[in-house]
Order: C-alpha cells, then structure tokens, then sequence
C-alpha cells in the first residue's frame, strides 16, 4: 500500500481538563481524535485520578506543523499548570488527506 | 457520647473506617470508577427525589425562609473558613481560597449519613430538607473562587468556565433534577420507585462509604505534609460553620431534626463539585492540600464526631 | 388525556425528560457504558423472568395463538413502515430499508414501559407478554434486510452475518434464557429472587430512562438534519403499527391490557438490537435517519403520547 | 434426588447453565467486568455482614470448636487433593501443587448457593457459618504453594509476595470486614441495610452465576486437554474432601445444616483467590489446567450434585 | 538489549465492526493483538459510540509485510464502509520470531 | 517548537502481574507511566483476562538506555514466565528532562 507519513500525537492529562483540552484541540485546527481512559504516575503527585476518575489518554493524527502548533499551546496553557504529558510518534497512513 | 456511638456502631461509618484501613494496609477494595459514578447518581437522585416528595407537601411559604437562610449560610461560611484559615495556617492566598471554595459548598455523602441517622431513630426533621442541599451546593464554590481575587485574576477564563461546569454539573443537574421529579410525580407512581430509591438507600450508603474510606485513607498520607494548622483548621471549620447552621436553622423555625441538617449542610466541605471547579479555576493551587482538609480530614470528622455534636446542638436549642 | 397526563408524571418519564434536558444542556448525566450494560441486562432478564413466570400458568392453547398473531405482525409491520417511508420521504432504498428494520423489530424500554404503567395502575395483562416481546424481536429485522434487496445484494454476507448477530446477541439470549428460567423455576424459589426483579423494576426503569433521555436527546439535533418527511414518518409508523397491534391483540382474544401491550410492541422501534444489525448488513445507510427517527422521536413519542393512546384503543375495543 | 431437582431448578443454576450454553454458543451475556467486580463485592461484604451479625449472637466458646476444625481441615484437604491428583493424573509436581492449593481454598460463590437453598428451605444452620469460610480461605493456598515444594523454589520471592497478595486481597478484607461490620453494628442499625445485604442477596446471585457460567463455559473448552484423569480427579476430590467437612462438622456438634455448609466449603475449589495468588507463585504451572478443573469442572459439579450431596448426607449423619 | 525492527499497526473502529474485524486481521495471519476501548471524533460523524458504546483501539505487531497486507484489507474492505483509521509506527521488540 | 528524542516503551501484560510490574519498573528508574486496560490474544492462551479481569497496557516515556534496561529486565524475569510482550517506539518531546 501506498502510505504517507503524519504525526501521531499522544496527550495523557488528568480527567478534569479533557473538556477543554478537546476544545483547544478543536481550535488548533485538529479534526479527528480517540480517547481511552486510564491511570498514571508522574512527577506531579497530584494524583488526580483519586477524585475526579482517571487520566485521559488523547491519540490524534495530524501534519508535522499541526502538531507543532498543538505541542506549542501545550507548553503555554497546559504544561505550567496541569498534569499534563505530550509526545510525538512518525506514522504512516492510507488517506493522507484526511489527516493533513 | 452515646449518640457519638450510635453513630460510630452504624454499618455507614463502619464500612468508612474498613476503607480507610484498606487504604492503610494497601489493599485494594475499591469499587470499579463506573461503580462508584453510579452509586453518586444514585444518592444524588434518590435525595433529590426524597426532598422533592417532601416540597410537594410543604407550602412555598414554608421553605421560602429556610432557603433564603441557606442562602445566605452559603455567603458567609467560606468567608468565616477564610478568616480560620487565615489565623490558623500559612497558605498562599490562592491555597487558602481553594480550601475556602470547599467549606462553602457541602458533603452530599454526608448529609447523606446524617439523613440515614435520623430515619434509623425515626427522629423528624423537614421533608424538604434536600431543597437546602442544591441550594447550598453553589454559591460557596463562587464565594471562594471570588475571594481568590486578583491571585487568579490571569484564570479568569477559567473561572468562568469553572463555574458553567458547577452550574451544569452531574451533581446539580441529578440534585435538582431528582427534586423536580419527586415534586412532580404522583405520589402512587412515587410509590412504586420508592423500593430501590427509599428501602435500599441505607445499604447503598454503606457501599459508598466503603468506597470513600479509601479515598480518604489515601489522603491521611498527605496529612503530614498538610501541616498542624491545617490539620485544626480542617476541623475547627466545620465546628464554627456547622454550629452557625444550627443556630440559624433553630432561628428560622426548622425542627430539631433539620437545624443539625443544616449544620451538617454548612459545616461539611465539599469534595466532588469543589475540586473539580477549583482545579479548573486555580490550577496554582495545590490540591493536596484542598483534598486532603476536606477528605481526609473534615469529612472523617463530621461522619464520626460533627454530625452527633450538630444533633446534639439543635436538640439543645430546639 | 388523564392518560397522557398520568404518563407523563410517572418518574420514570420525568427521568427520561430529565435526561433529554441534560443533553441540550451538553451537562453530562449519563451513567457509565458497563452500568448501561448492565441495567439493561437486568430489565432483558427481570421481563424474561416476568413473562416465563406467566408462561407457566398459561397453557400452550392459551399462548398459541397470540404467538402466531405476533409473528404476522412482525411481517406486516415493517412493510407498512416501508410503505409510510415511500409515501412521506425521499430516503433512497437502502435508507429506507434500514429505517424499516427498526420498525419491525421493537424497544424493550418502551415494553417495559407500558409494563410498569399497567402495574402502577393495578390494570390486568396476559402474563406470558414478554413471549410476544421475544418473539417480536427478530423476524421484522430479517423483513427490513430483504426489502433491502438488490440495493444491499453486495454487502450479502454481511446481511447472513447480521442475522446470525441478532440471534445470538445478548438481547435475544437474555429474552428468552428468563423466559426460561421463570417457566422451570419453583414458585418458591422465584419468590426468593423476586424483591431483585419484580419489587425493583421500576426503580431501576427511573435509571435507565434517565440515560436514555441523554441518547435520545443528542439525537434531537439531528432532526432539522432529517428533513420533515422523516420526522411525520416517525410519529405515523408508530400510530398506525401500534393500532394495527391493538386491534390483532383483541381479535385473538387478548384483554385489554395484553392488546394494549401488543400494540406498544408493533407501535415500537428497536433502537438497540436493529442498529448493530443493519449497521453491519447495510453499511451504506446513514445511521442519522435511522437513529434519529427511532430514538430521537419515535421512543419519546411512544412513551409520552403512544402508550396512553394505544390502551385507550385496547380499552375501546375491548 | 428430588434436593438435586429442587437445585438444578433454582433460579441460579438456571442462570448458571444459561451463562454455559451462551458460553457454547459464543454469544456474549457477561456483564462488565467493573459490575462483575462490584457484585462479587457485594456478596463478599453481605456474607461477611450475615456471619458477623450471627457471632454477635453465638459465645466465643460456641465458635471455638467449629474454627478449630476448619483450620485443620484447611490443612488436611489440600494434601487429600494432592494424593487424590497423584493417583489419577500425570501432572508435574508443579502443576499438581498449583491445583492443590485451589482446593485447599473454597468457593464464595458454591457457599453462597448452598446457603440461599438452606434460606429458600428454611433449613438451620449456625448463623456464624461465614466465619468458617473466612478461615478457611487462605490455609489451603498456603498449604498447596507449600507442596510445591522445591519444584519452585527459584520462585521463593513470588511465594511470600502471592501470600501477602491473598492475605490482604480484596476477598480477605472484604469478608473479615464485613464479618466485624456485622459484629459491632447494633441490630437497629443492621435492619436498615438488610434490605439491600440480605433481602436482595438471592437476585443478585443470579446475575453473578449467569456471569460464572460464561466463565465456566469458556473452561469447558479446555477439558479434553485436561484429559480425563484430571476431570474424574476434580470430581473424586470434592466428594471426599466435602464428606470429610461434613463428617467433622457433625463431629464438632454443628447442625445438619452447618455440617453441610462444612462440606460445602472444604468440597469446593477457589476460582478467585487462589488461581491470582497461583499464577504470581507458580508461573511455571499452566493455568488450563488449574482454572479448567475448579471453574469449569469442579464449580458446575458442586453447584448441581456436590451441594445436595453433602446436605443428604449431613442429614444423614446428624 | 538486541532488539528487531517490526510494525505497529494501531486500527480505531466503530465498536460494531470488533467481531468482523478481528476475525479479518486472524485470515489475514496476524497473531496477536491488544483491544482497548474509547471514544473519539473523527470526519464521518457517525458517533458509534452513542448507541453500541465506545469505539474500539485495536494495537497489534507484525511484520511489515503483514501490515502492509492488512491496510490493503481495510482499503478495500473497511475505510469505503465504517468509521475505521489506521496507522503504522515502526517499533522495537526483543523477540523479533514472535511477531514476525 | 524544540523537541527532544526519548522511547516510548509500551507493555501488555496479563493484569495478575500489574502491582509486581510497576514496583520493579520504579526499581529500574521509571519516573512515570500511564496504565490502561484491555483485552488481548497472543500465543501463549493462557486467556488470563477470563478470570482476572483484563490486560494492563503500560506505556512509558523514558531514555534510550533506560527502555534497554528495562527490555534487559523483562527479558530475564517476565518473558519466561508471564504473559507479557513489549515493544519500544521512537517519541519526541518538549520537556526532555522530565523523562531523561
Ligand atoms: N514518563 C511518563 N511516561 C508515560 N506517562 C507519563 C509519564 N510521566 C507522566 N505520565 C502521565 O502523565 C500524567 C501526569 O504526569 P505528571 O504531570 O508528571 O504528574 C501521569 O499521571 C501519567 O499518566
Ligand atoms: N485524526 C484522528 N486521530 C485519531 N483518531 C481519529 C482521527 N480521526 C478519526 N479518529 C478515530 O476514528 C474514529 C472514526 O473516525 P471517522 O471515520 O473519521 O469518523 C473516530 O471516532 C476516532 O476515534
Ligand atoms: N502481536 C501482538 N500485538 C499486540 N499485542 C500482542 C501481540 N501478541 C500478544 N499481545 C498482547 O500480549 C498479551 C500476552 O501475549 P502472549 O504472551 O503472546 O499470550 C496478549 O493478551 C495481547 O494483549
Ligand atoms: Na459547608
Ligand atoms: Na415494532
Ligand atoms: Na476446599
């Protein structure tokens, strides 16, 4: 098959921003994602996930510069003040347009 | 005393100490996430419907004084928690209007066992006393992130935001929700949801505590860390806001029975609708220090000592 | 219109409203997926349980013929529904098709429903309904997949592997395993399970309304989407199955209360069973039209103006 | 014969078989794993409360006995298991450790089947019965992971961790708390909860063994590669190992009912408890053979014929 | 630790599919695969998940040639059809002959 | 924005060995992970979701010569024994020093 390279990013952050964060991805141009719930352990101890159920775990595909736009309003609004983890992985896939 | 043992020998308050202890040990008796939201639903819904069989009887004129006593209750309890904060511990402002925002809204799970109480003695109180209860969830969470002031003022967004997700929350909507249908509906067709929303909820609540005693638990760890004026204020709090319920219940004409309601309404902290706001609102603040006062400590408090003590106040005023 | 009014101040419309209400507000009420699950399991059970209890004292004489009034129903009803779809909407055949197979199968809740009214009221019903719900179920699926015909023929084997789906789904396997068990077991030993299944239902019907009411209420947005054909298709499908299920039900002899009841299987659209199947057997349907019509208006219709509407008709008749 | 008929025709083991032959057929009735471990603890916390209530009623000097008897056997069954595996199978020692320590451990739910018929029936039996169980729940582990011996000696770490699993798992802390609840609540207090922990007891039985027999009947799949001396193996033990318990259990001076209850207990295999604390301990031992002889084998065996049997003979006895 | 480059297939679907899907990626010859559940959003709107609960994560390893086999699958099967995405990320594992 | 190579270790295990896994990753120097559950086929059957819930799925950032480590560590102590696989994928970054 003929595949063609995106970006996988992968959000995990405690259960109380979801909403939010879904509507900054909304705004950041992003048109598609999947969400699993979970639990996790970082530096933060805050340990959401004893009061407000558990992490969310935010896989969404998109072009090289839409994720660096993403990871850019992560580091301004998110980073500094939630539990919030984010990276990026190279992907392949069929429908390259319905990504980029 | 006896009361205090009354209420300590109930399988409620039991099942929280079992918790608690798990927690402690490490072992893991949990009730799955999607459990334990129901179980919420649940209590939420069926109080709700219970105070709203109770506002169907009662004339508006009966509730209107009461609830404008709550009202008022809900503006001034976070500012007296702030000013005990303020003379008792060493929080950043900001801290200390997260913690505020809990002491002003209440502990459903609390009422709740309060409620259960007074069924199992078959003592009276208001039948609208849950009205009070949706009354008093809100403004308290609003006094306190006001309070939070210009500290916040870059999250001001957020505290917007913060508020819509109180006002739209599961636990207003299912609160109030629950009380438009127990108001609205029939009292025969009333009758045929009252085994699963009336008969079981003592046991539900047992299952909940079990639940609530580990997430507490978990939070007696923190304790420490919280510090000893923290640890006093999270109890002095609930004693000075809780004897003012009682007071301004008596003063309003409630029974015995519901001036302690009250008082367990004002001087329980919240620890569902209140940190999710506040996390939202005032992401600066520390959350270990909101969760662990009104879970680990004010909460253990009110269900063991507070709510006898409450009871004990307003059969002494009444 | 007492009826109607009667419907609608029983809790459990009142927490189906609610959910609805919940959905336009976007405030999230809904109880966790593995509680849904399970509480439909539970009602799947309590009505097997129920109707095989009634089985057991009706001979086979007595449950024939209503059996094979049902099963004509179960051809006849979802070619009306084809024919109504033809007459009032531009949906292309496969759309149509799709729509139709909802329309021959039938919505438990809704059964349940009308259950839990007759109950409230003290109204009497044949014992052995839930049989006719059971077998109810498939055979209007199958219809609305043949009428599909040559617009689905490449998508064949999905269509046997859909079918294969329902039959062996946990609808069907639910249905009829507590027809089972209720029919085998003793009376005593029934008793000992009946405060779970019979003194419960309605409570737990408030529970799962409440949920329902949030589905049906997202797809309350789809309707403008739906077009006005579709949506006059949704209400006259209902009224015209469900009358016709009425008047099946007295000419074979069925009482009021049993006629009525048949006539809510017919007047009812599947909205769990049949949306898995025809999603797999006719992929190129838009599940929009499909949803919409049988969650979005023809369920609240069915609960709010359908029930009442299709016992006064048994009542009339009978 | 007719025990085995008035068992077989219990709503429970109806609902049992109906999970085995959803199983057969691949169609998925199970409920949600976070339901199915909310259930199983329910039934934990109700037995535990039920006993618990009972010891408050019984002397120290009643219980003394019957506890002292089911320590030992809780030592002495897992060896007859052994000695029962090493004549008709071909296991490795390994693997005949690692199915010994299940049957040293017991079954909740074959306990609570035996004592909602002993209910059903009215039959007596000590109320105090489920402290037996709580005994009896880890020696035999203990004793089979023991056994293994030096078969698994590399694993020493594995062994002591897969005991403090099981001493502080879910099943322990559920049922001793519950036990204590029961103990120190007052019998005012415990009526309230009665109706979800003791009146709905028997329903939710049902949901749980419709969700086991799924689990069952998936094991079914595994016993032609068990081969046939490990399945007359996993019916041989539960029979001596059940006729021992009921043995003792008049021995000690319990009732017909209590001594059967013995037997039940010592009789039946852990599919819970053990098999976690087997699979950390014994990773070498393969898992077919220890699940497919207690859950798929030896659970349905005593659910249907070992129950009934050991009561005919406890009656016989006593 | 010598590791071996294999394929990480990730597909998210419309729970309704799972069975059929599953059954797919086995004739296909995959031999082994991690379900999760979740939600998501995606262009076709279909919002599965508000009636058949979440959409399904489906992660499996194999080789590249498999993978490649099953986007030719889905192409053809699943993507004209359902609300299906799929992607490929390239990973490290220990034991190569497990998945390969 | 600036972005910084890390591995991203994903580990599915069958869920008896969770509490076990995650004590002996602190060990090896894992400072955070996220944990969700599933379900899953391979080829050692064991099908230990039937009895003791699902699969744990582990996903954790970290460096390069930790994830070696922690393959080295599985390699010897869980492969052998447990239902586990495995495998590490290239991520990318912005807060490099929170996982290094
Ligand atoms: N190194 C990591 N690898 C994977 N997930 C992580 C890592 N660190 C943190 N997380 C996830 O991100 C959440 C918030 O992390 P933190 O802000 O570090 O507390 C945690 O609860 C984990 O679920
Ligand atoms: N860009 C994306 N990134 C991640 N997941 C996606 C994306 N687009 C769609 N999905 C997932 O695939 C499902 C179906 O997508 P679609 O067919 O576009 O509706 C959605 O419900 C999402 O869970
Ligand atoms: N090829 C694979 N791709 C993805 N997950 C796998 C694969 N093989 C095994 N697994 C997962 O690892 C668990 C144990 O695998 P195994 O040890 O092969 O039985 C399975 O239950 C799956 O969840
Ligand atoms: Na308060
Ligand atoms: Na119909
Ligand atoms: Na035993």
């Amino acid at each position: 098959m003929r595949t063609v390279p995106v970006a996988c990013l992968t959000i995990v952050a405690e259960a109380v921003v979801e909403a939010r964060l879904l509507r900054d991805l909304e705004t950041a141009g992003v048109r598609g994602w999947t969400v699993t719930s979970g639990q996790g352990r970082g530096t933060s101890h805050i340990d959401a996930s004893d009061w407000e159920g558990a992490n969310v775990r935010i896989e969404t595909l998109l072009s090289t510069t839409a994720a660096d736009r993403v990871l850019a309003m992560l580091s301004q609004e998110y980073f500094p003040r939630f539990a919030v983890v984010a990276w990026v992985t190279p992907a392949q896939v069929v429908r390259g347009d319905k990504f980029l | 005393m006896q009361a205090a043992l009354d209420t300590v020998t109930s399988p409620a308050v039991l099942a929280f100490l079992l918790g608690v202890l798990a927690a402690l040990l490490r072992s893991d008796v949990r009730l799955p996430d999607a459990v334990h939201t129901a179980l919420s639903s649940y209590l939420l819904l069926a109080i709700g419907l219970k105070g709203g069989a109770g506002l169907r009887q009662a004339g508006v004129g009966e509730v209107a004084l009461p609830v404008l006593a709550a009202v008022a209750l809900g503006i001034v309890t976070p500012m007296l928690a702030w000013v005990v904060l303020r003379a008792l511990t060493r929080l950043s402002p900001v801290d200390r209007a997260a913690v505020t925002a809990h002491y002003g809204s209440t502990s459903l799970v609390t009422f709740t066992a309060a409620v259960a109480l007074l069924d199992s003695r078959g003592d009276a109180y208001e039948p609208y006393a849950a009205t009070l209860l949706a009354v008093l969830e809100v403004p308290g969470i609003l006094v306190g992130l006001l309070l939070a002031g210009g500290a916040a003022a870059a999250a001001g967004a957020g505290r917007a935001e913060a508020v819509r997700e109180v006002l739209t929350g599961r636990s207003i909507m299912l609160l109030t929700g629950g009380l438009a249908i127990g108001a609205l509906a029939t009292p025969s067709s009333y009758d045929t949801v009252a085994p699963l929303f009336v008969t079981l909820f003592p046991g539900v609540l047992v299952l909940f505590l079990l639940d609530l005693g580990v997430l507490a638990g978990r939070r007696l760890r923190d304790v420490p860390a919280a510090g000893p004026g923290l640890v006093v204020a999270a109890v002095v709090i609930p004693v000075v806001n809780g004897s003012l319920g009682v007071l301004v219940g008596t003063a309003v004409g409630l029974s015995p029975g519901g001036a302690g309601l009250l008082g367990v309404l004002t001087g329980s902290a919240s620890y569902i609708a209140a940190p999710a706001a506040v996390r939202l609102a005032l992401p600066q603040a520390n959350p270990a220090y909101y969760l662990t006062t009104s879970l680990g400590v004010t909460f253990p408090f009110n269900l063991v000592l507070g709510i006898p003590l409450y009871f004990a106040l307003a059969r002494a005023l009444g």
